[in-house]
């Protein structure tokens, strides 16, 4: 077949960004995988709640401690998550490195405070379908947090690398932040599911 | 043409295909984009062709053992009190046929077929995520080994393809075999979920400049709708599987009553997924019926807008749907009725479409080649599924026909008649795509004839045998039910099916070998994927082509309008806006990559030692991390340095 | 470079992919087959010679120890390791009402098997022996009550109940109120206290 | 076969090949009022959606074939667009209607309230069903007198079965830890089988049972016969049978009322004899069958929980006459 030119692209930017950048529609596509997941689970959740004559069965409600604290830590570090963007959208590599630090460590110690929450739901995954469902909701929201927070160092080696000053990693760290927002906003619910539903 | 326009503001000073002839520009574009021919080039190819077909032979490999397992089916069947397998085998053989067929062949082969056209049908060079692509398809080679060699070890699953707890549970079943089913599920579904990713970006953002909402070809709208499905309906059938290893693992109670679990609870899961599968496997058979009846009618779709509303609103409805496959479990009346009301509703969409194909054959002049032949077949066949479909939707009719062979017969009526037969139009229309060379048509109308018959009276009949009283899943039956004559027809009937597919295969080996040369458009048809060479070059197109109507080869005469000034030395394509297609951005593509291949290896690690030991899922990470950062990293090729 | 040239490679690679996407499918099952000792096929039907063999316990002159049938090691010892034979063990665990003297496996009126002692030896001779001809102290004989397999598979749960770690064959949990980890956890080691807590010495000779 | 053939519906000679579809499990062999409803509405449904696609496939072959005028496109694509619109209004309309019919149907059945309470035990694989009012248990064969509504209670004891016998009711899953109920009637005696309908595991095909429908007068002689222990052995060998069986396994696993048998992993055997078939619908009771399958149960129906108990041919005959004695 034969062609004619009627269009010119080369004038365009090699990288998207925002909705531009094809990242940005995966990690969307991944975040919709993944939040039907959760909704799910809290589906599974109220399911069994609807069935079981008395609600948690056989525990008592969990201790709020542990997870109100996570629940702090998340929404705190969502400050600096959002001035991380701020900074990626400048690309200021400097300032990038510095959240990409801080946001590490923001990673991590909700980590630790989820060692915490687990006795705290005073009920183990084999006791009963409660048990089975708490730590379900618990552990997914860990793998959630556990990826992101690799994800988060291994975007921080690179950006402390050679290939740090492109504009693809600032989309890269955009979309890092953005999926660290999905990891705080599908905790609210599940927070509410595990800590609150059961004081009803 | 040689394009040697005077450069412009630049983003970079590498080469474009304006600046060169046309000659050298194919020469340096194949450079950059061709897959070597190594056995690294193998296993490291992120091309979307070479990958969806792939993918497509796999899944037919998979469709023939299927095949094979429903004939020793029938053979055992065809006699009452046979003794041709026992019991513990003939649970395995069907469960091993439907989970084959679903989970092996009909997903994957449908969303295989998005991966080769797709990026061809909308103008693009490669699919979005082609890594990912490429780890989708080894983490699929792996599931379907992985199910294949249990049941070679005698340790396959045995639950049926629903794999009901408490029969799956860890009392009931004892050992591995509902493990491997479990685990199979993840693979697949992981599979599944990262080409629905790929096909969504893909569709929305890397259309050809001008294919705005309403110029993309009904089959790529199918293949959006379906990948949406995919993401919302999978996960739910990955909890339910993940739910289920726990249970037998570790001892969680999701699934016993005496520990506040619920048997149910697996059913509403799996059927929360299980009726969006159906449609996941149907909607893109809809999308190639309406591309291919346009081309042989010789005229554009008719109502290409009620067209894909139905699609939508096929999808959307099938989520209200699932209860209709628990209605004899005793749930409460109302909710059934609701169920009752919306599987029926669901019979709307799908009669805009018959009419719709209908009426486009009406205004246009039809040739009955091949492919029109068994979209016709497909018609007629899925028609009456449909209908029997409509049955089984009233609360009180399935309460006769429910688990019987009536069922058998009215799912093999929609997924053979409403998936496989489009998918073998399919393969007729579009093999000369991927291979270059035509198929035959005398053999084809053969094969025809041989299917169709085959197909009906192996089915056919089994709606009376499920009236009659016969159970689907049993492996034996006594004389004195009166089953015999019927399941002797049936079975003979199966080997007329199998001829018919033994003859096509031979026709697709034989015609991919040394078929005529078919020419880049031999039907002249008009969507874009034949705009380009058969088969098309790793680069698929020499130039993005621009979209100007929904029939561009129709509607452009001799001369295709294109958009040049992509890089050619650094794999580049076009990134556009959702609703215009307006160019946005030159996006890089990733380059081969061994990475993904060695992910997908890790990842199987992790998946299958997680079935024997919780623990696998904490070491088995520390590879799959190394493969995915050394999938990641930047290599510094000139596609990373943007 | 033309696109004949593509379109002769493209060509040839599909009829060479299909065929080595065929070959990779059948090695697989070949190998598959040729793994055929790792078949784990389940048996129903004891032949009754095989049956009649089962029962020929070698046994030490104090029936603690000794040697199983031939037809035993003939049969590959499926009765320790085959999980659909440990399931049925199980089964007749509960069927057989061993749970009134020995609870979910911690003992009551009988000894427990989460203690790590084995009042005659952890072999499974032994076990099958204190099944089939029962024990001083209240341990009954099952041997006109129980065929010589079901005896087998019996003695072969048991085991896994004491067993200290998780077995990929022992059986899971049942769908009943759980009182203690399930068989294939190994509830032994989770479960385990120092020294012989749960041993009564009136029941038997120490170990 | 005992149900009476032939389809008095006129419509369904429309459809020629229905009124072949007879046979002791079918369920257009009506022997009870709910059947009979559920046929109704399979051969309105059949009808309606029948003609239906009759209609869709002629119209696809006219599309294909019709001789074609030249020209008139406008005109074509408007009056396309008119038959579209209207054949999906009538798609919605049918379909609504099929939804009308679909509630009446369900409206006019409406389960209720039973004369008589029985409980359905699935079991893997077979069916053991207690009459409470009577205090007994039998297995594999249910009566139930003509013209009364049966209430079954099911529950299960294993994994999900589906108590279905065609001729009489649609199906309804036995679900653990769950209970449900079906309601059962009778027009006219006549002996109906059942089968579970859904897969239950190795011997899933063979987990049949049959329903009795018989006048009052009988069915209040068998509820009698049933409460009562086993008949005493009236002969020697029959002595003989009744000593071997107790102290063989079979006492372990077999309560037969009257003896030590008083196990409960097996069906109740008390009245073996006056069932009709063994093995869940396996075999028809005789001698000869119980003969066959105390001897090998693991060849006739393999995967079953019953063993194979090494018996001697004498033995083996003794048990096999004790057991058909057990009337």
């Amino acid at each position: 077949m034969k062609e004619r030119i009627v269009h010119d692209l080369s004038h365009l930017p090699l990288h998207g960004l925002g909705t531009a950048s094809l990242t940005w529609w995966g990690t969307c596509a991944f975040m919709l995988i993944e939040g039907t997941g959760f909704a799910l689970s809290v589906a599974v959740y109220l399911y069994l709640m609807s069935l079981a004559p008395a609600w948690p069965i056989d525990a008592p409600a969990p201790d709020l401690l542990a997870g109100t604290l996570l629940t702090c830590l998340l929404l705190i570090s969502l400050v600096p998550n959002l001035l991380l963007r701020r900074w990626a959208e400048r690309e200021d590599l400097h300032k990038v490195r510095i959240g990409l630090v801080v946001m590490t460590v923001a990673g991590v110690l909700p980590l630790i405070v989820r060692i915490f929450e687990f006795p705290a739901l005073h009920v183990s995954w084999d006791d009963s379908a409660y048990g089975s469902i708490t730590w379900l909701m618990l552990g997914l929201h860990t793998t959630h947090i556990l990826t992101d927070v690799v994800d988060t160092v291994v975007l921080m080696a690179l950006m402390f690398s050679r290939h740090a000053d492109k504009p693809r990693r600032y989309g890269d760290v955009s979309d890092n932040v953005m999926y660290w927002n999905f990891v705080v906003a599908t905790w609210v619910p599940i927070y509410i599911c595990l800590y609150w539903v059961p004081r009803l | 043409m040689t394009g040697n326009r005077n450069a412009r503001t630049r983003e970079d000073d590498r080469p474009s295909d304006t600046d060169v002839s046309d000659a050298e520009g194919e020469r340096r574009l194949l450079a950059t984009w061709a897959t070597p021919r190594t056995l690294k080039g193998v296993l490291s190819t992120v091309d979307h062709k070479i990958i969806g077909r792939r993918y497509i032979a796999t899944a037919f490999v998979f469709l023939i053992l299927g095949g094979l397992l429903a004939l020793a089916m029938r053979l055992q069947l065809a006699a009452p009190e046979a003794r041709f397998i026992g019991p513990d085998r003939y649970n395995q053989i069907f469960t091993m046929h439907g989970s084959t067929m679903m989970f092996l062949f009909a997903v994957p082969v449908m969303e295989a077929v998005g991966v080769f056209l797709v990026p061809l049908m909308i103008g693009t060079r490669n699919i979005a995520f082609p890594r990912l692509n490429a780890f989708s398809y080894w983490i699929f080679l792996s599931g379907g080994i992985l199910l294949w060699v249990s049941f070679a070890l005698d340790v396959g699953p045995d639950v049926g393809w629903f794999a009901y707890v408490p029969l799956a549970g860890p009392e009931f079943s004892p050992g591995k075999r509902a493990d491997i089913w479990a685990q199979m599920i993840t693979f697949t579904e992981l599979a599944a979920l990262a080409v629905a990713v790929e096909l969504v970006a893909t569709i929305l953002k890397q259309r050809a400049p001008g294919m705005s909402l309403d110029r993309i070809p009904v089959f790529v709208w199918a293949m959006l709708v379906t990948s949406f499905l995919i993401i919302m309906a999978m996960p739910a059938i990955m909890i339910a599987s993940s739910t289920l290893i726990l249970d037998r693992l570790v001892g969680t109670q999701f699934y016993n009553p005496a520990e506040g679990g619920d048997a149910l609870l697996w059913q509403h899961l799996f059927w929360f997924f299980g009726h969006p599968e159906v449609y996941i496997i149907f909607l893109p058979a809809v999308g190639m019926v309406s591309t291919i009846i346009p081309t042989f009618a010789g005229r554009p779709i008719f109502g290409y807008l009620p067209l894909v509303m139905a699609l939508i609103a096929t999808g959307i409805l099938s989520f209200g749907l699932w209860v209709h496959h628990m209605f004899t479990t005793g749930l409460p009346r109302l909710g059934e009725s609701f169920f009752t009301a919306s599987s029926m509703s669901i019979a709307i969409p799908a009669g805009v479409q018959i009419f719709c194909w209908i009426a486009t054959l009406w205004a246009g002049r039809p040739q009955l080649k091949t492919p029109l032949l068994f979209v016709c077949g497909f018609i007629f066949t899925f028609v009456l599924g449909g209908m029997t479909g409509v049955m089984v939707a009233s609360v009180p009719l399935d309460t006769q026909v429910h688990d019987t062979y009536f069922v058998v017969a009215h799912f093999h009526y929609v997924l053979i008649g409403g998936a496989l037969f489009p998918l073998i139009a399919a393969v007729y229309y579009w093999l000369p795509k991927v291979s270059g060379r035509m198929m035959s048509e005398r053999l084809g109308r053969i094969v025809f004839a041989l299917i169709f018959l085959g197909f009906h009276g192996t089915f056919f009949p089994m709606h009376f045998l499920g009236l009659m009283g016969m159970p689907r899943r049993v492996y034996t039956y006594q004389p004195e039910m009166g089953w015999g004559g019927l399941n002797l027809f049936v079975s003979l009937s199966a080997l007329v099916l199998a001829a018919g597919f033994l003859l096509f295969f031979i026709d697709a080996i034989r015609s991919a070998r040394s078929g005529p040369l078919a020419g880049p458009n031999p039907w002249n048809a008009p969507t874009l994927e034949w705009a380009t060479s058969s088969p098309p070059p790793a680069y698929n197109f020499r130039r993005i082509p621009v979209v100007t109507s929904a029939n561009p080869l129709w509607d452009n005469g001799e001369t295709l309008p294109v958009a040049g000034g992509l890089n050619i030395d650094r794999r580049e394509l076009l990134v556009s806006s959702v609703v215009e297609a307006l160019p946005e951005a030159r996006e890089s593509s990733p380059t081969d990559s061994i990475w993904p291949f060695w992910a997908a290896m890790a990842t199987s690690i992790l998946l299958i030692t997680s079935i024997f030991t919780p623990w696998a899922v904490v070491w088995g990470s520390i590879p799959v991390a190394i493969t995915l950062i050394g999938w990641f990293w930047p290599k510094g090729e000139p596609e990373d340095e943007a | 470079m033309g696109s004949s040239g593509g379109r002769r490679r493209s060509g040839w690679s599909v009829a060479s992919g299909t065929l080595s996407l065929c070959g990779v499918t059948l090695c697989c099952l070949a190998c598959a087959t040729a793994l055929g000792w790792m078949r784990a096929p389940r048996q129903f039907r004891t032949d009754p010679p095989l049956q009649a063999d089962l029962g020929n316990l070698r046994l030490l002159p104090n029936r603690i120890g000794g040697t199983p049938p031939e037809s035993y090691f003939a049969l590959g010892k499926p009765y320790e390791k085959v999980a659909y034979d440990l399931s049925q063990g199980k089964r007749l665990y509960t069927w057989f009402g061993c749970a009134t003297c020995h609870g979910d496996g911690r003992g009551n009126i009988g000894p427990s098997f989460l203690d790590g002692w084995w009042l005659y030896g952890p072999e499974m001779i032994s076990v099958a022996a204190s099944i089939r001809d029962g024990r001083p102290h209240g341990m009954p004989a099952y041997r006109d009550r129980m065929t010589n397999d079901q005896i087998w598979q019996l003695a072969g749960y048991v085991r896994t109940i004491g067993a200290y770690g998780p077995s990929v064959s022992a059986t899971a949990r049942n769908d009943d109120p759980q009182t203690r980890p399930a068989e294939n956890r190994g509830p032994a080691s989770i479960l385990f206290e120092q020294g012989p807590a749960g041993m009564k010495p009136e029941q038997g000779p120490s170990p | 076969m005992i149900a009476r053939r032939g389809v008095p519906l006129p419509a369904l000679l429309a459809l020629p090949l229905l009124p072949g579809c007879t046979g002791m499990q079918s369920s257009l062999d009506v022997g009870g009022p709910a059947a009979g409803e559920l046929r109704l509405l399979i051969v309105s449904f059949t009808v309606i959606c029948g003609i239906v696609w009759l209609l869709v496939v002629a119209t696809l072959g006219w599309a294909l074939l019709r001789r074609r005028p030249a020209g008139t496109g406008a005109r074509t694509q408007r009056q396309l667009t008119w038959a579209v619109s209207l054949s999906v209004a009538a798609t919605a309309i049918i379909v609504a209607g099929l939804t009308t019919l679909s509630f009446l149907a369900t409206r006019s059945l409406g389960g209720g309230d039973g004369e008589i309470e029985v409980v359905a035990v699935g079991q893997q694989w077979w069916w053991q069903f207690l009459y409470p009012r009577e205090g007994f248990q039998t297995a594999n064969e249910l009566h139930i007198p003509v013209g009364r509504t049966v209430r079954i209670r099911l529950e299960s004891a294993d994994v999900i079965h589906s108590f279905w016998v065609p001729s009489l009711s649609g199906k309804m899953d036995m679900i653990p830890g769950r209970t449900t109920a079906l309601t059962l009637k009778a027009e006219r005696p006549g002996v109906y089988r059942g089968q579970c309908a859904e897969f239950c595991g190795l011997q899933h095909s063979h987990m049949g049972f049959t329903v009795i429908a018989e006048d009052d007068v009988s069915y209040r002689k068998w509820l009698t016969g049933q409460a009562q222990p086993a008949r005493p052995a009236a002969t020697e060998e029959i002595r003989a049978g009744q000593a071997v069986f107790l102290a063989k396994p079979c006492a372990a696993c077999h309560t037969i009322r009257g003896t030590t048998a008083v196990g409960t992993a097996g069906p109740d055997l008390t009245h073996i004899g006056s069932r009709r078939s063994i093995a869940a619908g396996l075999l028809e009771t005789t001698r000869g069958t119980l003969a066959a399958w105390t001897a090998d149960p693991q060849t006739l129906k393999p995967g079953t929980t019953m063993p194979l108990v090494p018996l001697t041919s004498i033995e083996l005959r003794q048990v096999a006459v004790y057991l058909e004695s057990l009337k």
